[in-house]
């Protein structure tokens, strides 16, 4: 038996293998795909203190080996969340992790209150980083200063741990990482999705409502392993990595870069297994290369010989 | 029931220049499938194209429980797919959405005195039910998947209106008249070379203005949908139509297959994702947009 | 008859289509493949005042839709460049286009001035975006201020047109791009490759011998087009567009974001013949749309109808 | 001389489990290709897998101008060019490189008192050459196409060493036997399911010293290379072994696929271009990574 447990911010996962932020949209829409209780923890979509209704369409196009997308952070918002889409999660025997996002600190702050008073919520994931807003989002991800300063107001309205999720759209990512950390993050994302664009030659327009749009999949993979790899080397908080993970061996490529847990997002979309193929792919490589404790491997990269 | 699976293929025609027929087992049963839903199904198994392709069920042989979608080459993904050949293998999800409306059902609506107050179709019950299948192009794949389980109910006529470029674009025409004498069967074709020369939608005006059609199932371009809707509205017929929007998960979960729909309020609207509160509308829900 | 001149920096080039700099090496390699004579331009690998042998192997790996480079600049260096190579080209009808890099701001000025004295080169491409090398290249095009000292030093050492390639590594392009626009740039490149990296499974370390490197090919192409729409909004010197230019249609999206050329990188590799190809593509899409000057197109899709 | 060209498959069989001979209409002609030189080419249209895949050109057939390649499949580019058949096309650049020096010829090195001074082997030929080819698993591609042009050469003996993991994996045995009576097969295989039971190195070693051998072509893994360096060295003889490296552009601008090298002076390095001043290097010119 290989052990595939992980902890991260306090909070112990059976395994390393989550769910990217609205890629697995409240989980129900997967739920005939995959057995939840096999996840390592359920990231939700975005929730804000009030409804959105997202940005206008259209909201994605594909690009070589990516996607773009400009959903805009679409929810039904913290209340209807709360009543009814919280005690579905609940039946199930995953960690839920709930990424929030507001437009100002104040915000930040009132959600994480609102959230911290709810029951069955594992932790939550501050997102810094949507490039799809207008207000809030990548315009704290990319100041070090506001991104600490959303953090510590998260931090204290909450008992929960907290995990900051950032922006590859930086010019130095380790020192927005070290500002959170400083200001009391106890875990972190990376990478939320890299701004990009793309035009529609018949109409020569931008193709998305939003014009800018966010890349994930494949194709930024590089980028997301690189982000963990300079983030582990100067920052010790524990590091969930994502971007473009398709595979196992994506997976461990980024544990093996500095990640104690993977998310999976696009990935979804082109298999709704790909989850559980993920999670079944890192046993069978421990197994295989007798490797007992997965943690052992995280950061192995970094080792020289 | 929905499932995701690997499946073998078991046919593909060419039927039409550009035009494919494709088969395979069915990895749900085609008994619980309903006319208007789609299979999201990965043409290659490479990162580009990286996601996976619609298509609209367009037959099912419920005898063998086989599947069949019709699709044209448009790009690459539907280029990959049409080199695909028997015992070749893809992985296919579905079925998705939400389909047509068998009437008589409380999903249909029938507007009186406006788009406004609308009421379910069973309080307006016409005894003999006239229903108009509206097709351009290759929209009339999941209409043809209708039309094979609109055969089998009682106490309706079916007019098949079919518009399309030219003659050689024409699908599945024989097939349709040999489904049921109910069904009968209109043409038109941009270039003349078949049938009435010109839209389809003015067939349709023409039968909705004679008061001939209570009821309208339309699946094609948008521009042409538009107009069937704006029929629809001045002659105040309910009906049901399928929308196409670029799609992500296909099953609800991100939110990118959004139409802009009519909200509660006035005046409002909401967006509502064609993955799964769709593909099929009725026709009254729908903000057009120019 | 079409028109597809253009002018950059006072450069009048026949038509857009350029090579990027260090995907055509010194332009002989191509010349079994290529009619030299039909490009728009040739921008050179990029050229140091000494000679460099570059990065220990492996210099490259294949990513989805992508490639990851660390060569990290070898090349013969200027000397070598002025008595050996630019003899060669100056056979050619097509415009030379110098990429010059350095490690201090001295060095720039140096070569900047030696390559000035030089016949047949028609404008300076300062590379102040390079990944892979330690000292110089990113340090300089990740701060505005050291980006216009750098772009200073060059424009008071040449009369040359001086063309600043600037990296999308940064948290707003169009603020490196303001600046250097101030400090005397003529025109800009964007953009150089992200900074990416990819973890060897068997071997438990980085592909690279540098660990990390940059990322060229379709992959970063919304994102490159991203940087141009947004530089193209602030800035008002002319672009030169690149990053995932593969086809005709590619290279149009890049034109009407902004660009009024585009240079064509990874593509070469995948097709030598890419340039010519484009270039073809492009002219049929005028003629068939009955556009008569390229340049009507230039930023074509920032109108709103 | 090297072009850039669509070309058609004109055959592909797979002649071992997971190793395929494919045929092409070669753009270039046969007749001026060399021995070691490789082709470069596009396994498929789409960006993933983006690059092309190098493969040295195993076996011309100068009457019908086409070139065969030898591979192995090994991961998805190779797996996709498995699939094809008869008539398909893909695109071929090539040939590239620098390729085997057939004897005798200025660019052959033989150390004499250790690897530092060398001479053209020009000054000191063998009234008669006894050539050994080494070939590791796949490895011998390049020299089969190396033993078609050796064979014809007058004043020679050749030496054809093989190894491979089992005689499952055995390449072309029977097309190398038949090539000249000149030519004698030696096989070893990890396994012992056929030959020597060991290393094809351990072959190569015996001969070196009984003094049998003038002059070592070789090709396999870079493990396998090292060592045929080292035995080289220590009996002074020389050779030329091809390299692989991850390509690029492969003809020479994009300076990914060097390798290390002996520089001018003494402990200096300079890199080389697999792609352009090799594949093919003289032994001694390698400085081999551990
Ligand atoms: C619910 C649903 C059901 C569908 N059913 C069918 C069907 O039964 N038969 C069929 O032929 N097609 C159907 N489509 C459309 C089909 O999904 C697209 O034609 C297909 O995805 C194109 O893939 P591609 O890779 O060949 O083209 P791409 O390379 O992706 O695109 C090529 C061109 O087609 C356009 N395009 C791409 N997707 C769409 C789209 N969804 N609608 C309109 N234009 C598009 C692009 O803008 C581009 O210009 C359906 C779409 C939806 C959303
Ligand atoms: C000059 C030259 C000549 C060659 N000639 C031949 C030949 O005649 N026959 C033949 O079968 N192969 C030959 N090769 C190797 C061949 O190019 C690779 O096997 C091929 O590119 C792999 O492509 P892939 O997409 O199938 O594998 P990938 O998916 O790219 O890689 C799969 C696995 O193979 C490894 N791999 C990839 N490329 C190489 C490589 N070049 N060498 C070793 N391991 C590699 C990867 O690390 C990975 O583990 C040659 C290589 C060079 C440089
Ligand atoms: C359609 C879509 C919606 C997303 N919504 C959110 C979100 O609400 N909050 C968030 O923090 N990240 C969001 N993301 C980013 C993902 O969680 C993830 O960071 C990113 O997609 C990179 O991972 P991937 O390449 O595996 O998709 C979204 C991504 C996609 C594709
Ligand atoms: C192998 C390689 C070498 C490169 N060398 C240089 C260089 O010397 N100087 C430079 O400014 N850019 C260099 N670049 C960056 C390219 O010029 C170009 O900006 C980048 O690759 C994006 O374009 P592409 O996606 O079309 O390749 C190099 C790129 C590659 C792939
Ligand atoms: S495609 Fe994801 S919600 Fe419809
Ligand atoms: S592959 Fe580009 S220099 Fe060899």
């Amino acid at each position: 038996m290989v052990d595939l447990t992980i902890e991260i911010a306090g909070l112990r996962l059976k395994n390393p293998v989550i769910t990217a932020s609205g890629t697995f949209g409240f989980s129900q829409e997967y739920a005939p795909y995959v057995d939840l209780n096999r996840l390592g923890a359920i990231t939700v979509k975005g929730i804000t203190l009030l409804p959105r209704s997202g940005n206008p369409p259209p909201r994605l196009v594909e690009t070589p080996a990516g996607i773009l997308n400009a959903i805009g952070l679409q929810n039904p918002g913290v209340d209807y969340f709360a009543a009814s889409i919280l005690p579905y999660l609940s039946q199930f025997e995953v960690p839920v992790i709930v990424n929030m996002a507001g437009e100002t600190v104040e915000e930040y702050a009132v959600l994480a209150n609102k959230l911290s008073e709810l029951n069955n919520i594992a932790a939550l994931e501050v997102n810094i980083s949507c490039p799809n807003v207008e207000k809030g989002g990548l315009q704290f991800g990319s100041d070090p200063a506001a991104a600490a300063e959303v953090t510590r107001a998260v931090k204290n309205n909450t008992s929960l741990p907290v995990i900051v999720k950032l922006s590859p759209n930086v010019t130095r990512i380790e020192t927005v990482a070290q500002a959170v950390a400083q200001a009391g993050a106890d875990a972190l994302s990376l990478i939320n999705t890299i701004l990009g664009m793309a035009i529609d030659l018949k109409k020569r327009r931008p193709v998305l409502g939003n014009i800018f749009g966010g890349l994930s999949g494949p194709a930024i993979k590089p980028v997301a392993l690189r982000a963990v790899w300079q983030v582990f080397e100067e920052v010790s908080l524990p590091i969930i990595g994502m971007g473009g993970i398709f595979t196992a061996q994506d997976a461990l490529e980024f544990i093996m870069a500095g990640a104690k847990a993977v998310a999976v997002g696009t990935a979804n979309f082109i298999n709704p297994r790909a989850t559980i193929d993920i999670l079944e792919g890192i046993e069978n490589y421990l197994r295989e290369n007798k490797i007992k404790r997965l943690s052992d491997l995280v950061g192995a990269a970094h080792c020289k010989q | 029931m929905t499932s995701y699976n690997t499946v073998n293929i078991t046919r593909q025609d060419e039927i039409a220049p550009g035009f494919y027929l494709l088969s395979f087992k069915s990895p749900f049963s085609v008994h619980q499938a309903q006319p208007g839903q789609f299979v999201y199904l990965r043409c290659d198994n490479t990162y580009d194209p990286l996601l996976p392709r619609p298509f609209s069920i367009a037959m099912v042989d419920g005898g063998k429980n086989e599947v069949a979608i019709l699709y044209q080459v448009v790009g690459r993904g539907t280029a990959l797919l049409a080199q695909k050949k028997e015992l070749d293998r893809f992985t296919v999800l579905g079925p998705l959405g939400r389909g047509f409306t068998l009437p008589p059902s409380g999903r249909l609506f029938r507007p009186k005195g406006g788009p406004k107050r609308v009421e379910p179709l069973e309080s307006f019950p016409p005894s003999f039910l006239r229903i108009a299948v509206v097709a351009g192009g290759v929209g009339i794949a999941p209409l043809f998947f209708l039309l094979q389980r609109l055969k089998d109910l009682p106490d309706l006529t079916i007019e098949v209106l079919i518009g399309v470029r030219s003659i050689k674009q024409l699908l599945l025409a024989t097939e349709i008249k040999s489904l049921s004498p109910q069904v009968k069967l209109h043409l038109a074709t941009d270039d003349g070379s078949c049938g009435f020369h010109g839209s389809v939608t003015e067939i349709l005006a023409t039968l909705l203005k004679a008061d001939k059609i209570d009821l309208v199932y339309a699946c094609g371009p948008e521009a042409m949908l538009k107009i069937v809707a704006e029929l629809l509205t001045k002659h105040n017929v309910p009906g049901e139509v399928s929308l196409e929007r670029q799609m992500g998960c296909g099953v609800g979960a991100c939110l990118s297959c959004v139409c802009k729909a009519k909200g509660e309020r006035e005046n409002s609207f909401r967006y509502r994702r064609v993955c799964k509160e769709g593909p099929v509308f009725p026709v009254q829900e729908i903000i057009w947009e120019e």
